[in-house]
């Protein structure tokens, strides 16, 4: 099957009657300016990783349509459940930089208040906040509003049994949840093809579910088939699924090596297909971008860097005392024996 | 003030929940019409619908993970893992997530949420049906968990689980399932907090800490050693384990010197290791004795004929406390 | 889609050109007979839990076509996996009476050795033992053999985050597997449309298996297609999976209430349905059984019935060393210790 | 006799394992190509193949269930878990099937499965990259549970790991993985069993107990304790975790009549409390103080940056080890 595509890599619209998407210039610079922040911003937390202000990063590097097509398809007080890379979907919804790198400095283990965002913090044991989406869902169900829930999961994570078990609990308990999964390839090293025989949305169609395959670095169709997908969803439609084939264009982090695994051609084959440049071109074509807004970008997008920096290297640590007081409710007495301890410890030799 | 099996002073536990709180969500296998195997979930959704009182897939991750999910949407769910042998498809998620999110999220996210799990044997059950694995929950910093022995600790200890704002493992004693008992409507001047121990029988000389399906057989042991041999046993429920009541504990080997832990899980790295380890340190010039352990045996639960042997029974209860005595 | 059908409930053969069975007295004679001994002693073990000689029973009543079907379709060197009701498949492969009551007498937690009947040892964890089927058919791929490895499982445990890994395995793998769901509509008090919401052999095609839908109470049609499927994986087509529609005519066990949660006239509606009745009607009609065959049968169900009582009530404990002995390669020190001071605790008893 | 780091020590056993037996086979995610994440098994799958050395798909409760499905079959299937925090979706596979298999059996089934995990703190990670969860395992009985703290017990524990007719859950401490130390080409004079301890360091005063990423701490402990008070400490590596070599541990503390255990891993229902209350047992008379634990706060692992001081260290030891000799 051929994945759904409105743009080619060309940057030339092509059609597909079954998803009807209005083109305007607002909305394409919009989309445009969502990926160039967002690759901006990753290109700086890679620097600053290597500069050692992060422990580590996992850059979103060509996943930018996947990722700023989809989260701008649904409803700003529509909750989502990223995994660990949705770093553009992040920023979509007003993430701030401090608040996405301070996990990966080693500072916090997450960095947003999910409530604000209606953005749940990352996840990075594969799959399991897929049965969390399908359990806030089920409450969205029960409260009888029209939210709905936006699941992010990747190709190496859909081999594992919690989210297959999502697939079936969510069809048959017809929850509003949109699964989206990014189809970047690569599971680290190990290509899609040794987690998988057919294509996931396939298996998803096989659980029952709505299921779609579209191209993930063409952000017109991703957006189009999101838009379309989620509305069904929220007016009762049931679950769905949206698989959307893409390309992780760095390594798996920082601390990985592609080059022990994949060639160098495929990574080359999929710069051709860039995400940004081909809805660039799209742009430049059809006189959708002046010289002012490129030249206002470059600057937005530098000023965005700079404040990345800076954010960074300013994060705070709190208090040990934190690691303490945020097991339970209360803590425990063995906790407040144990940091009363530890706090006189360290204190014994301040003097 | 009724009369009530455990089993239905769970459930009734349950109803007021439910009633009490619109946002309480009963779920798991079975769990609907049929009541829950062990009968606790019994005529629950035929009074608050299916939509409070779930059937779900056959799917034990999901179940906590969904749940985990409910919580984080305001919801407070008690679900049930229908045997103890059965929740470790949901160790993932229990230990990864719901231990932790509290801590992961820097005390932005609450996840009150239940796990109801009918625990060790005593019923002459098939295979995976009998375990005693508390010790992985209580080893798991983020969780509380808890155990009840007798109808009204039952229906009391599970209405708080529910109200507090931390994640309870909720132990139920299979073998004590139908043991009837008075419970009170209203909470009792001896309904305890959760996380206090109860000192079920005051004695002078040794001090035995046990809890679940064993608190019978400890008190049937006390009550021999004081007739057979004139020794005054405390008998202590721990009822929470973990966070430990060492408060209590360290009160009551204090006062006694000798201590003996008695559970149906394996000795060895079980929890009894715990509370010697910590009364050790607590009482080390009290103790006559070292704390002494009781358990099953180091070994798979066995098949169903050995589990009078393998679980502690007055005999390796009162063995204990004569070793404790001829130290 | 319409589960394939050989022989309609009232004993006619109907026409499957895909699914050719050549049908002789001999076959149906001796599936029918498998069928009836497998039924009696199911109802003599549901006796002998009644009469407390066992612990607990789950009977098989109602799934024996699916069962015998099945097992006689394979060789008798591809090894089996079964979950926990397969009594009449363990029948057809030679386990006894007493080897297979002695775990649900409490007196052990397997009962025969499963080298001797390639038939591996009950799994209670539901879905559990599909990778186990798995890994074992890795082996068989490896030692580039032809055998075949069959593994059983109900509707309920084609939930389990388990069951779904090893649909994703197989298929990536493409280990000679054949997995056979008995989907006899319940899970204990939960129908299969609670557990997926579309047919599990679609389910299963999704994960590029192939797969196929079957009259579980149609033994020709069982059989039929899992002799022809179980070739194909044979011969390197690669893993398969085949739905068996049945009915638990039964409780789940020995301690459930199916009052509780279905109807009386399901029940019915399924008796018109017996697996028995049907092959019998065909044997009848074509005068492929005489009364000496009938006079035959009814006595040796007789005997077995019998033998399976004396069996079980003969069945010896072990000694309690094989607990402390049975744990690890080599008893511990720890082990040995405490089954010393065990010992010396019972003897005292003893004086 | 080579100088490697442990990280190689343990690839060259892997090697010889591949190499003497074809029936052995390693399996995980991105054991291949990749070669592991810490490199362990780096070039393996160019020398054996990908039969042999095989990339699974991301399912570790499938690459457990797998092994045992391997190892019916009669090959020794060694599973690599990427990280210790991404084992409990296989924890069902481990703690009911895999454990279990030869109790369930009556002795006809056995498992030679390994099962390695990376394991613990002080690389940097971020969450769920820094846990010791050994203790559910060293609870599991069925399961043999092994750490090793160097590059030669790396190298030799894991080929009599690969060995051994039961299933072993074998831990490699992450901090070590790149410390550097000679590996011998045979059986060394000083190569012990797999169920023995190693005393590295002997002396008379204090028994400090340990393994895995926390040996080099307790070993420096004892040195600044030796040089500035003159404390002599025997330093045990336990190496293994279950079962524990109480000969090698209670001789050691019987001499010295003092203990403290130090791990990573929370205190609370630890491994520690185990060897506690075991020694407590054996050497009641003995003991000068109670044994004391030093482990990780009972906490989740919290970020990176407070790893330091979540981690025992050599402050935190040597505390110990003064409130010890305080008693
Ligand atoms: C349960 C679990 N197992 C293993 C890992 C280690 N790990 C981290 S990322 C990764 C690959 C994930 O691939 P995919 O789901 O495709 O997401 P991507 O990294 O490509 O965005 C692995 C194996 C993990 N985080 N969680
Ligand atoms: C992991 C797990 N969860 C729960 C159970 C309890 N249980 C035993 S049988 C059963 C229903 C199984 O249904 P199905 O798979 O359809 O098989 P059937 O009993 O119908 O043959 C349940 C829930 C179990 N054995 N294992
Ligand atoms: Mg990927
Ligand atoms: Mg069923």
């Amino acid at each position: 099957m051929e994945p759904v595509q409105l743009l080619d890599p060309d940057g030339r619209l092509t059609q597909d009657e079954n998803w009807p998407l209005e083109l305007t210039p607002e909305l394409c610079r919009d989309l445009y300016r969502r990926m160039r922040l967002a690759r901006r911003f990753d290109e700086q937390a890679y620097v600053l990783q290597r500069q050692g202000e992060l422990g580590l990063w996992l850059q979103s590097l060509g996943q930018e349509a996947a990722q700023v097509g989809s989260i701008s398809a649904v409803r700003p007080d529509d909750h989502v459940f990223p995994s660990y890379r949705e770093h553009a979907a992040a920023l979509c919804r007003g993430i701030t930089p401090a608040e996405l790198l301070v996990q990966w400095r080693g500072s916090r283990n997450s960095g947003w208040d999910p409530a604000t965002y209606r953005f749940h913090i990352y996840t990075l044991v594969l799959a399991a906040q897929l049965p969390h989406a399908t359990g806030y869902a089920m409450g969205v169900q029960r409260d009888g509003t029209d939210e709905i829930v936006l699941a992010y999961f990747g190709d190496g994570a859909a081999s594992e049994g919690e989210a297959n078990e999502t697939f079936n609990w969510a069809a048959t308990t017809e929850v509003p949840l949109l699964l989206f999964c990014q189809n970047n390839q690569w599971a680290i090293s190990t290509p899609a093809h040794t987690q998988t025989r057919t294509s996931l949305h396939q298996r998803a169609q096989g659980f029952g579910l709505e299921a779609h395959l579209v191209d993930g670095n063409d952000i017109l169709a991703v957006h189009a088939v999101t838009a379309a997908v989620a509305e069904r969803v929220r007016s009762g439609g049931g679950p769905a699924m949206i698989e959307a084939q893409t390309y992780r264009m760095a390594g798996h982090s920082t601390s990985d090596d592609p080059d022990r695994y994949r060639d160098a051609s495929e990574l080359d084959s999929w710069k051709t297909r860039d995400p940004i440049h081909r809805l660039e071109r799209l742009l430049e074509e059809r006189g959708w971008m002046n010289d002012g807004f490129r030249a206002d970008l470059e600057a937005e997008c530098e000023v965005f860097a700079n404040r990345t920096s800076q954010e960074c290297k300013q994060l705070p640590l709190q208090d040990v005392s934190t690691l303490f007081n945020t097991v339970l409710a209360e803590p425990t007495p063995l906790l407040t024996e144990e940091h009363r301890r530890y706090a006189e410890l360290v204190a014994s030799f301040a003097e | 003030m009724s009369q009530l099996t455990l089993s239905k002073a769970l459930n009734t536990g349950l109803q007021q929940a439910l009633t009490n709180d619109p946002k309480v969500i009963v779920m798991g296998q079975d769990v609907g019409g049929l009541g829950g195997v062990f009968r606790v979930t019994d005529g629950l959704q035929k009074d608050f619908g299916p939509q409070r009182v779930i059937d779900t897939p056959l799917a034990e991750a999901s179940i906590v993970g969904t749940a985990i999910g409910l919580a984080l949407r305001g919801y407070r769910p008690i679900c049930e893992i229908q045997f103890d042998g059965f929740v470790y498809p949901a160790f993932n998620q229990i230990v990864s997530q719901l231990a932790k999110m509290r801590a992961r999220s820097h005390g932005q996210l609450a996840l009150p949420v239940v796990i109801r799990i009918p625990v060790g044997g005593g019923i002459g059950a098939v295979e995976h049906h009998s375990e005693s694995n508390e010790v992985y929950f209580a080893h798991t910093a983020g969780l509380r968990v808890v155990c009840c022995s007798n109808p009204q600790d039952g229906h009391w200890m599970l209405r708080q689980a529910v109200a507090s704002e931390d994640p309870v493992i909720f132990y139920e004693p299979k073998r004590r399932y139908w043991a009837k008992d008075e419970v009170t409507d209203t909470p009792a001047e001896s309904t305890l907090p959760l996380d206090r121990a109860r000192i079920l029988r005051s004695g002078d000389d040794l001090t035995l800490l046990t809890y679940g399906g064993m608190v019978d057989t400890c008190q049937r042991a006390a009550a021999v050693a004081a007739e057979e041999d004139r020794r005054e046993i405390e008998v202590v429920d721990l009822r929470t384990l973990s966070p430990l009541d060492m408060e209590t504990i360290a009160a009551s080997v204090g006062k006694t010197g000798r201590c003996v832990v008695a559970h149906e899980a394996p000795t060895f790295a079980g929890l009894g290791a715990e509370v010697g380890a910590e009364i050790t340190e607590y009482s080390f010039y009290d103790l006559q004795a070292p704390v002494l352990r009781v358990g099953g045996f180091n070994i798979p639960y066995p098949p169903a004929k050995y589990e009078d042997q393998h679980l502690p029974d007055l005999d390796r209860v009162l063995d204990a406390v004569d070793r404790s005595f001829a130290w």
